[in-house]
C-alpha cells in the first residue's frame, strides 16, 4: 500500500519545480511559457489529487468502517534528537484530501484566471512564480505529517503571502500591507512555535499521529503539570491556536487581512479567501483529537474567539465601501464561523461541529473564491475598488453578475446553494453546545446576507452607469473560472460530508432540521430584503441611519480603531520607547563605559608620561636613588 | 603534506604570489585563484572527513598530526579536525573566496589589502585546525591583528577610532583568554606533572573546582568578546561600519565565530563543572544580547549598523545555545555559526555593492532599488529571509535546532530565557522587513538611482556562491547537522561526567 | 703594589673620586661639564680596576686591560659626544641639557 | 717616600676633581680635569703600569681633554660663567652622593679583602702586545677587535655628524 502512493510526491514537486523554473528564469521566459509552466504543473497536481481522493475514499482509505490516516512517505529532514526529528512527509486522511482538493481546484482556477487578469502587468512571470510557490507551500502544509513540517510550510505560505501582497512593490501601501501581514502572522507563529516546542517536549514527538494516538495519550501527562492555573497541555494548545488565529485572521490578530487586499485580486481570492486563511481552522482540526480530549477549556476559547470574530467582522463589513475589504471582513467572519464550529464540537457522535466546520471550509472556498474573482472581474472592468462609484453594472457584465449573485446567495445560506447546508450544520452544532453561540451565529447569518446583498445591489443595481461608459465583460479566460466556481457553489453542498469527514473517521449521522433551516433562511431573507430596501435604488436612507448611529458608526467604520491601537503599541511603545532606549543605552552607557575606560587609560598615561621627561639627569637621579634604596635594603638585611 | 597543513600553506603561498606579481589585475587574480584553490581544498576536506568518519565512526578527531615545537614547554604543532572544525573551515573558505570578489575593484594599496586579508584568513584556518591551545592562541592573534590595519587603512568614517576600539577590545579579551590558557597549562602541570596545551589531554585532567571557577569566566569572556557577548559587543557596530566590505564579511562571517567555537571547545569542553555551575550568569548575558541586539536594530538607520546589531543578536543566540548544555542546542549553535556566517557575509557584501552604487548607507535615503537593481535586491531579500529564519534557508535550520535544544531544559529559568530568545524572531522579522521595505520597495527616491547598473560578473559570483550555500543548507541540512552532532559527543560526555 | 699603602685607602680614594664625578654629573647643566664628570667617573673606575688587579690578583692582567679598553672607549665616546655637542650648538645655540628636548614629542 | 707621593697624588686628584665639578668657568673645569687625569697617570706609574700610564697621558691628556677644550672654545665665550646650580638640587645631590659614598665606604670597610702576597711583575709592552693579539686563555683579541670596530664606528659617526652640521648651515 505504501508504494502505491509514491506518486503523491509529485503533487508537491511539480509546483515547486514550476516556482524554481519561473523564479530563476523569470527574465528570459516569454510570458506564455511562464504561465503555461505554472498552470500545467498545478493542473497535473490537481489531477493527481482528484485521483488520490477517489482512490482513498473508494478503496484504500477505509478499514473496519473507519477512514484511516496513511503516510504516503515520511522522510527525515533534520534530526534534533533520536525521537525529535523533522520529517517531510505526506499524510493522507480525509481532511488532508479535502484540503488538497480545495487547494488544487481553487489554485488551478485562479492560475487560469490570472492569465487574463494579469495580462500586460510588469513582473507577470514573477507573479506566476510566486503563485506556484504558494501552491507548493499550501499543499505541503496540508499534507504535513508532523507539527514541524506544518510549521515549515506555514512559514512558507506566510512568505508567499507576503510576496504576493507586496506584488506592486512600488506602491507604498502595498509594501506596508505586506509587511503588516507578515509581521502579524509572524507574531502569531511565535505562539505556534512555542506551542510546538511545549507539546514536543512533553509528548516527545512532532508527529500528528503519535500525538493524537489513543486519544492523545502521549501528551495527556502534560495535563498534570500546571502553570498559572492552566495545565501545560492547555497552554501548549492555546499557543498553537494562537498561530492558527494569526493565520486565519481571528480577533485580535485580524488587522492584517483587510490591508492584504492591496495584493492583486487573484491573490486575494486564492490566499486570503479560499486557502491560506483557513489554515488556522485546518490546524485546529488536524489536532482536534488532542484539543478535544486534552484541553476542552481551550476549545471553549476557540469557540468564543471564533464567534466574536464572526460577529465583529460582520458588523464592520456592513460599513465598508471598498469591495475587497467587504469581502475580506466577510472572510474573517466566515472563518470565525468555522472556528466556532470547531470550538463547539465534541468527539465522535458529538462531532457535528467538526464536520460542519470542514464542510463550511469546503463550500466557503468555492463561493468566496468566486466572490473575489468576480470582484476582480468587476475591478478589472471599472478600475476602482469603491462600490460607491459602481452601480448598474448588471447590463455590462452579465456573466460576472450572475455568478456573483450565485455566490451571494450561497454565502447568505439560501437553499439549495452550498452555503446553506454547511451553515445549517454549524448552527445546529452551535445550538447543541450553547444558545449564546447559536444566537451569535444566527445574528451573523442575517448580517452576512445583509452586507453581501448591500454589496451586490450597490455594484449591480443602484444608480446607472453613465451612458458613454466603456465597461465591458472580461475575456473568457477570466469568466470560465467564474462559471466553474459558480457550479461549485451550487453543488458543493450536496457532498455527503458526514460520511466522509468526521472526528474519528467513522460515519456521522447528520439529520436535517427543518425548523432550524427555515429560521436560517428566514433571517437571511430578512437581511436581503433590508439591503434591497436600502441599496437597490439610490436613496439617502443608509446615510441617515449612519448619521443616527453617530459615534458608533464611525467607530465601526474605522474598524474599532484596532489599527491605531496596534500602531500605538508598536510604533510608540516598542519602537519609540524600548528600541530608542536601547539604541541610546548602547551608544551612551555601554559604549560610553568602554570609551570611558579608554579615556581613563589615556589620561593616566598622559600623567605618567611626564616621568618620561627626556632629561638624562632626572633619570640618573631616579636610577641612583633606586640603586641606593636597593642597597640600603640589602644593607639592612645584611646587618640583621 | 597533510591536508590540514595545506590549509595554511595555500594562503601563505598566495601571499607570496601576491607580493611577487605586479598590477591590480594580477594581484586580484592571484588572490582569487589562491582562495579558489582553498575552497576546493575545503570541499575535498569535507568529503574526506565524511569518508573517514564513515570508516571509523568512533574516532573524534581526524587527520591528526603532532610535531614537537618547543620541547621544553611542551608546545606542539598539534592539528586535527572534527566535524565542527570541518564545518567552520568550509565556512571560512567560502567567505574568504567571496570576500576576494567583493573587493575586486579596490584601488587603494590593493596589494597590501589582499595580503592583510589573506593573512587574516590564514590565522582563522590555523585556529580551526589547532588542537593545541598555544597554537590556537597564536593563530587567534594572527587573525585579530591584521584587522587593525584593514580597518585603519582601508576603512571609512571614523576608521582610526573604530580600528583602535576593535583591536583594543579584542586584545583585552585575548589577554583574559591568555590568563585562562596559562591557568590551564600550569594547572595541568601541577596536577599531572607535565604541563600541556593539548586540548584532549587537558580535557582528561580533572581540575579542582577552585581553579575551574577562574578558568571558565576568563576563557568564556575572552572568547565572548569576539563573539559579541553583551556588554562587550560595542566594538562590533563601530568596527563593522568602518570596515571595508570584505573585512566586514570576514569579520562578521568568520571571526565572530571564533568566539563561539572557542567557548565551546575551550571554556566548556575543558572546565565542564564550572561551566555547569556558572553558566547561568552568562546565559543571562546572552539572553540580553539576543533581544537587545534585535531591539537595538530597529532604531538604526545605517545599513552596516543594522547588520552589526543583528549580528550581535544572532551571535548571542550562538552563545545562548552553547550554554544550554545539550547536544541539540550545541548542534544548533554550530549550525547557527555557519548559517549566520554565510548570511551576514552576504549582507555585508550586498551592502558594499549597494553603497558603491548609491553612495549612501542610510536606509531612508534609498528606496525603490528593486526596480533598478533587481539582482542585488532579490539577493538582499533572500538574505533577509534567511536572517529571519524562513524555512528552506539556512537560518531556519539553525534557529529551530537551537530552540528545540533549549527547550530540553525544563526549569523555569531556562524556559523564560528560551522564550525571550525565541521572541527575538518576531523582532527580527520586524527589522528585516522594515529595511527591505524602505530600501528596495516603494517608489524610487532619487533621480540618480534611475540608471544604476546591476551586479557585475564578480559581484554575481560572490552573491550566488553565498546564496547557493544558504539555500543548500536550508534545503538539505541533515548531513551537516549529523556531522556536527557526532562531533559533540565528547563535549557532552565531559558535561555529563562520563 | 705600592709599599705602605693599604688597599682600602686606594678604594676609599677611588670611591670619593667616583662620587665627586656623580655629583658633577647630577648638578651640572652644561653638556661639556657633564662629559667632564663622566670622564672623572670613568677615571675612578679605572683606578679601581688597576688597584684590584695589583693588590688582589697580581698574577693576572684583567684589570689592566679593562682599564685600557675603557680609555679607548672613553676616547671614542668623547669624540662622538663632542661632535654632537658642536652640532647641537650650531642648531640651537645652546648646550644646556635642559634645552635639549627636540627628540621629545 | 712612595707613600707620600701616593697621598699627594690622590689628594691632588680629589681636589682637582672637586674643583672641576664645581668651578663656574667651563675652561677651568677642563683644565682641572687635565690635572686630575694627569695625576692619575702618576698613580699608574707608581704601580708600574707604564704602558697604561702612557696611554692615559696620550689619550686622555693629549686627546680627550684637548678635544674638550676645543669644543669649549667653539661653543662658549671665554668669559661665560656657568649658572649656579639651584640650592635645592645641590642639597639633594649632596644627600644622594653622601649616602652613596657612605654606603660604599661602609662596604669597603666591612669587606675582608683577600690581599695577595705575591708581588706583581709589571707587564712590558711586548707582553701587552702579545696578550692583546692572542686568542688563547688570557688573550684579548676579541675585545681588541671589538674596540677597533667601535673606534672605527665612532670615527665615522663623528665625521658624519660633523658633515651634516655643515649641510645644515
Amino acid at each position: 500500500m505504501e508504494t502505491s502512493l509514491n506518486y503523491t510526491i509529485w503533487i508537491l514537486i511539480l509546483p515547486f519545480a514550476a516556482f524554481v523554473l519561473n523564479g530563476l528564469l523569470s527574465k528570459r521566459l516569454p510570458n506564455q511559457v511562464a504561465s503555461a509552466i505554472s498552470i500545467i504543473s498545478i493542473l497535473i497536481a490537481a489531477a493527481l489529487s482528484y485521483y488520490l481522493a477517489f482512490v482513498y475514499f473508494t478503496d484504500i482509505g477505509k478499514a473496519a468502517e473507519t477512514f484511516m490516516a496513511i503516510k504516503a512517505f515520511d522522510q527525515t529532514w533534520l534530526r534534533f534528537t533520536e525521537s525529535l526529528q523533522i520529517k517531510i512527509g505526506f499524510l493522507v486522511d480525509p481532511i488532508s484530501i479535502m484540503m488538497l482538493i480545495v487547494v488544487t481546484t481553487v489554485s488551478s482556477l485562479v492560475f487560469i484566471y490570472s492569465i487574463g487578469y494579469m495580462k500586460g502587468e510588469k513582473g507577470y512571470n514573477r507573479f506566476f512564480a510566486f503563485l506556484s510557490l504558494f501552491s507548493f507551500s499550501m499543499m505541503g502544509l496540508v499534507v504535513a505529517t508532523n507539527l514541524f513540517q506544518m510549521y515549515i510550510f506555514w512559514e512558507l505560505v506566510g512568505v508567499s503571502s507576503f510576496l504576493l501582497i507586496g506584488y506592486y512593490y512600488d506602491k507604498p501601501s502595498a509594501v506596508s500591507a505586506s509587511k503588516k501581514a507578515f509581521i502579524v502572522t509572524r507574531f502569531a507563529d511565535l505562539g505556534f512555535l512555542l506551542g510546538i516546542l511545549l507539546l514536543s517536549y512533553y509528548g516527545n514527538s512532532f508527529d500528528f499521529l503519535e500525538i493524537s494516538s489513543d486519544n492523545g495519550a502521549a501528551v495527556s501527562q502534560m495535563g498534570g503539570i500546571t502553570f498559572m492555573g492552566m495545565s501545560v497541555l492547555s497552554w501548549a494548545l492555546l499557543l498553537v491556536f494562537t498561530g492558527g488565529a494569526g493565520k486565519s485572521a481571528m480577533f485580535p490578530l485580524h488587522i492584517w487581512l483587510p490591508d492584504a487586499m492591496e495584493g492583486p485580486t487573484p491573490v486575494s481570492a486564492l490566499i486570503h479567501a479560499a486557502t491560506m486563511v483557513v489554515a488556522g481552522v485546518y490546524l485546529v482540526a488536524r489536532m482536534f483529537t488532542v484539543y478535544s480530549f486534552g484541553a476542552p477549556d481551550v476549545l471553549e476559547i476557540v469557540a468564543i474567539i471564533g464567534a466574536f470574530s464572526a460577529l465583529f467582522a460582520a458588523v464592520i463589513a456592513c460599513t465598508q465601501f471598498d469591495i475587497k475589504r467587504v469581502l475580506a471582513f466577510s472572510t474573517m467572519s466566515q472563518i470565525g464561523y468555522m472556528m466556532m464550529a470547531l470550538g463547539v464540537s465534541g468527539y465522535a457522535a458529538e462531532g457535528l461541529g467538526f464536520t460542519a466546520s470542514m464542510f463550511h471550509l469546503f463550500t466557503h472556498a468555492f463561493f468566496k473564491a468566486l466572490l473575489f474573482l468576480g470582484a476582480g472581474a468587476i475591478i478589472h472592468s471599472v478600475h476602482t475598488n469603491d462600490i460607491r462609484e459602481m452601480g448598474g453594472l448588471r447590463k455590462y457584465l452579465p456573466i460576472s453578475h450572475i455568478t456573483f449573485l450565485i455566490a451571494c446567495l450561497a454565502i447568505s445560506g439560501i437553499p439549495p446553494f452550498a452555503g446553506f447546508f454547511s451553515k445549517d450544520e454549524i448552527l445546529a452544532a452551535a445550538q447543541m453546545h450553547g444558545m449564546i453561540y447559536f444566537g451569535v451565529g444566527y445574528l451573523v447569518a442575517g448580517l452576512t446576507a445583509f452586507y453581501m446583498f448591500r454589496l451586490y445591489f450597490m455594484v449591480f443595481w443602484n444608480k446607472n452607469q453613465p451612458a458613454e461608459s466603456k465597461v465591458h465583460e472580461s475575456p473568457s479566460v477570466m469568466t470560465i473560472p467564474l462559471i466553474i466556481l459558480a457550479l461549485g457553489s451550487i453543488f458543493a453542498g450536496f457532498v455527503p460530508f458526514g460520511n466522509l469527514i468526521t472526528t474519528n473517521g467513522q460515519v456521522l449521522e447528520t439529520e436535517f432540521h427543518v425548523s432550524l433551516a427555515a429560521a436560517t433562511v428566514g433571517i437571511a431573507l430578512v437581511g436581503i430584503v433590508v439591503s434591497y430596501l436600502f441599496y437597490a435604488k439610490p436613496s439617502d436612507r443608509p446615510e441617515r441611519i449612519a448619521k443616527s448611529l453617530g459615534g458608533f458608526y464611525r467607530t465601526v467604520y474605522q474598524k474599532f480603531y484596532f489599527d491605531e491601537i496596534y500602531l500605538f503599541i508598536t510604533q510608540r511603545i516598542i519602537f519609540g520607547i524600548f528600541s530608542a532606549f536601547i539604541a541610546w543605552f548602547d551608544r551612551n552607557i555601554v559604549d560610553g563605559t568602554i570609551n570611558a575606560i579608554g579615556w581613563l587609560t589615556a589620561w593616566i598615561s598622559s600623567r605618567i608620561k611626564g616621568l618620561q621627561s627626556g632629561q638624562v639627569q632626572q633619570y640618573a637621579y631616579v636610577f641612583l636613588g633606586g640603586v641606593l634604596i636597593i642597597g640600603l635594603v640589602f644593607f639592612y638585611y645584611w646587618m640583621r | 603534506m597533510d591536508i590540514l597543513t595545506l590549509h595554511i600553506v595555500v594562503p601563505v603561498l598566495t601571499l607570496v604570489g601576491i607580493s611577487l606579481v605586479k598590477g591590480q589585475n594580477m594581484t586580484r587574480w592571484t588572490a582569487a585563484v589562491g582562495m579558489g584553490l582553498q575552497l576546493l581544498l575545503s570541499v575535498y576536506l569535507v568529503f574526506s572527513y565524511l569518508d573517514a568518519k564513515g570508516i571509523s565512526p568512533e574516532t573524534e578527531v581526524f587527520f591528526t598530526r603532532s610535531i614537537v615545537w618547543f620541547e621544553s614547554l611542551n608546545i606542539r604543532y598539534d592539528i586535527g579536525v572534527d566535524g565542527i572544525a570541518v564545518a567552520m573551515i568550509m565556512l571560512t573558505s567560502i567567505v574568504i573566496f567571496t570576500g576576494v570578489f567583493a573587493s575586486w575593484e579596490l584601488k587603494n594599496m590593493y596589494k597590501e589589502f589582499f595580503i592583510a586579508l589573506i593573512l587574516l584568513s590564514a590565522g582563522v584556518f590555523g585556529f580551526f585546525i589547532s588542537q593545541d591551545l598555544f597554537l590556537m592562541f597564536l593563530f587567534f592573534e594572527l587573525a585579530v591583528i591584521p584587522m587593525y590595519l584593514l580597518i585603519g587603512i582601508w576603512g571609512s568614517g571614523p576608521k582610526e577610532y573604530a580600528a583602535m576600539k576593535l583591536t583594543l577590545m579584542l586584545m583585552g579579551g585575548s589577554a583574559l583568554l591568555l590568563v585562562g590558557i596559562l591557568l590551564l597549562y600550569f594547572g595541568a602541570g601541577a596536577l599531572t606533572g607535565t604541563p600541556t596545551f593539548n586540548l584532549h589531554e587537558l580535557a582528561a585532567v580533572d581540575f579542582p573546582m577552585e581553579i575551574q571557577r577562574w578558568i571558565f569566566p576568563l576563557t568564556f569572556i575572552g572568547f565572548g568578546v569576539i563573539g559579541a557577548l553583551f556588554p562587550f559587543h560595542t566594538w562590533s557596530p563601530d568596527g563593522h561600519s568602518s570596515a571595508p566590505t570584505a573585512v566586514s564579511m570576514l569579520h562578521a562571517g568568520v571571526l565572530m565565530k571564533l568566539g563561539g567555537y572557542g567557548c565551546l571547545k575551550v571554556a566548556i569542553y575543558l572546565v565542564p563543572e564550572a561551566a555547569l555551575e556558572m553558566g547561568w550568569i552568562f546565559l543571562i548575558l546572552t539572553g540580553i544580547s539576543v533581544m537587545y541586539g534585535a531591539l537595538g536594530v530597529i532604531k538604526q538607520t545605517d545599513l552596516k549598523y543594522i547588520n552589526a546589531y543583528s549580528s550581535v543578536s544572532h551571535c548571542g543566540l550562538v552563545l545562548f545555545a552553547i550554554l544550554m548544555f545539550n547536544q541539540t542546542a550545541m548542534n544548533g549553535a554550530v549550525l547557527q555559526m555557519v548559517s549566520h556566517g554565510l548570511m551576514t557575509a552576504l549582507f555585508f557584501a550586498l551592502i558594499g555593492m549597494l553603497y558603491s552604487r548609491t553612495g549612501t548607507r542610510l536606509v531612508h535615503e534609498m528606496g525603490g532599488l528593486m526596480k533598478t537593481l533587481p539582482f542585488l535586491s532579490v539577493a538582499y531579500v533572500l538574505a533577509g529571509l534567511a536572517s529571519l529564519g524562513l524555512p528552506g534557508l539556512s537560518g531556519f535550520v539553525a534557529e529551530m535546532t537551537i530552540f528545540v535544544g533549549a527547550f530540553q531544559n525544563s526549569d523555569l529559568f531556562h524556559r523564560v530565557f528560551t522564550i525571550i530568545a525565541i521572541s527575538s524572531i518576531v523582532v527580527t522579522a520586524v527589522y528585516i522587513l522594515r529595511v527591505v521595505g524602505a530600501l528596495l520597495l516603494g517608489p524610487i527616491k532619487k533621480e540618480k538611482f534611475m540608471n544604476l547598473k546591476d551586479a557585475t560578473w564578480y559581484e554575481k559570483l560572490a552573491t550566488v556562491t553565498l546564496l547557493l550555500c544558504i539555500v543548500g543548507i536550508g534545503l538539505a541540512p541533515l548531513w551537516l547537522s549529523d556531522m556536527i552532532m557526532n562531533s559533540l559527543e565528547s563535549i557532552i560526555n565531559q558535561l555529563t561526567g562520563l | 703594589m705600592i709599599k705602605g699603602i693599604p688597599f682600602e685607602h686606594i678604594m676609599i680614594f677611588s670611591t670619593l673620586l667616583f662620587f665627586i664625578g656623580v655629583y658633577g654629573f647630577l648638578t651640572r647643566k652644561n653638556l661639556i661639564t657633564i662629559l667632564i664628570s663622566i670622564e672623572l667617573i670613568l677615571n675612578a673606575v679605572n683606578i679601581n680596576f688597576v688597584a684590584v688587579n695589583v693588590y688582589l690578583y697580581p698574577e693576572a692582567l684583567e684589570g689592566h686591560f679593562f682599564a685600557l679598553f675603557i680609555i679607548a672607549i672613553a676616547a671614542a665616546e668623547a669624540a662622538v659626544a663632542i661632535a654632537i655637542f658642536i652640532n647641537l650648538y650650531r642648531n640651537i645655540r645652546s648646550i644646556n641639557i635642559e634645552k635639549v628636548n627636540e627628540m621629545k614629542n | 717616600m712612595e707613600t707620600y707621593i701616593f697621598y699627594i697624588l690622590a689628594g691632588a686628584i680629589l681636589i682637582f676633581a672637586l674643583l672641576s665639578v664645581t668651578t663656574r668657568r667651563v675652561l677651568r673645569a677642563a683644565v682641572y680635569l687635565l690635572f686630575a687625569l694627569g695625576s692619575t697617570a702618576g698613580i699608574y706609574f707608581m704601580v708600574e703600569f707604564l704602558f697604561l700610564a702612557a696611554v692615559q697621558l696620550l689619550v686622555y691628556v693629549g686627546g680627550v681633554v684637548v678635544l674638550i677644550i676645543f669644543s669649549i672654545l667653539l661653543t662658549s665665550q671665554i668669559n661665560d660663567r656657568l649658572e649656579q646650580p639651584e640650592w635645592l638640587k645641590v642639597m639633594a645631590t649632596m644627600l644622594l652622593v653622601v649616602v652613596g659614598a657612605g654606603l660604599s665606604l661602609f662596604v669597603i670597610r666591612e669587606y675582608d679583602f683577600n690581599i695577595s702576597e705575591t708581588a706583581m711583575t709589571a707587564p712590558t709592552v711586548s707582553d701587552i702586545g702579545l696578550k692583546l693579539l692572542s686568542y688563547g686563555p688570557g688573550g684579548y683579541v676579541l675585545p681588541f677587535e671589538v674596540i677597533s670596530i667601535l673606534l672605527l664606528a665612532a670615527m665615522i659617526g663623528a665625521i658624519v655628524i660633523a658633515k651634516r652640521m655643515k649641510e645644515n648651515d
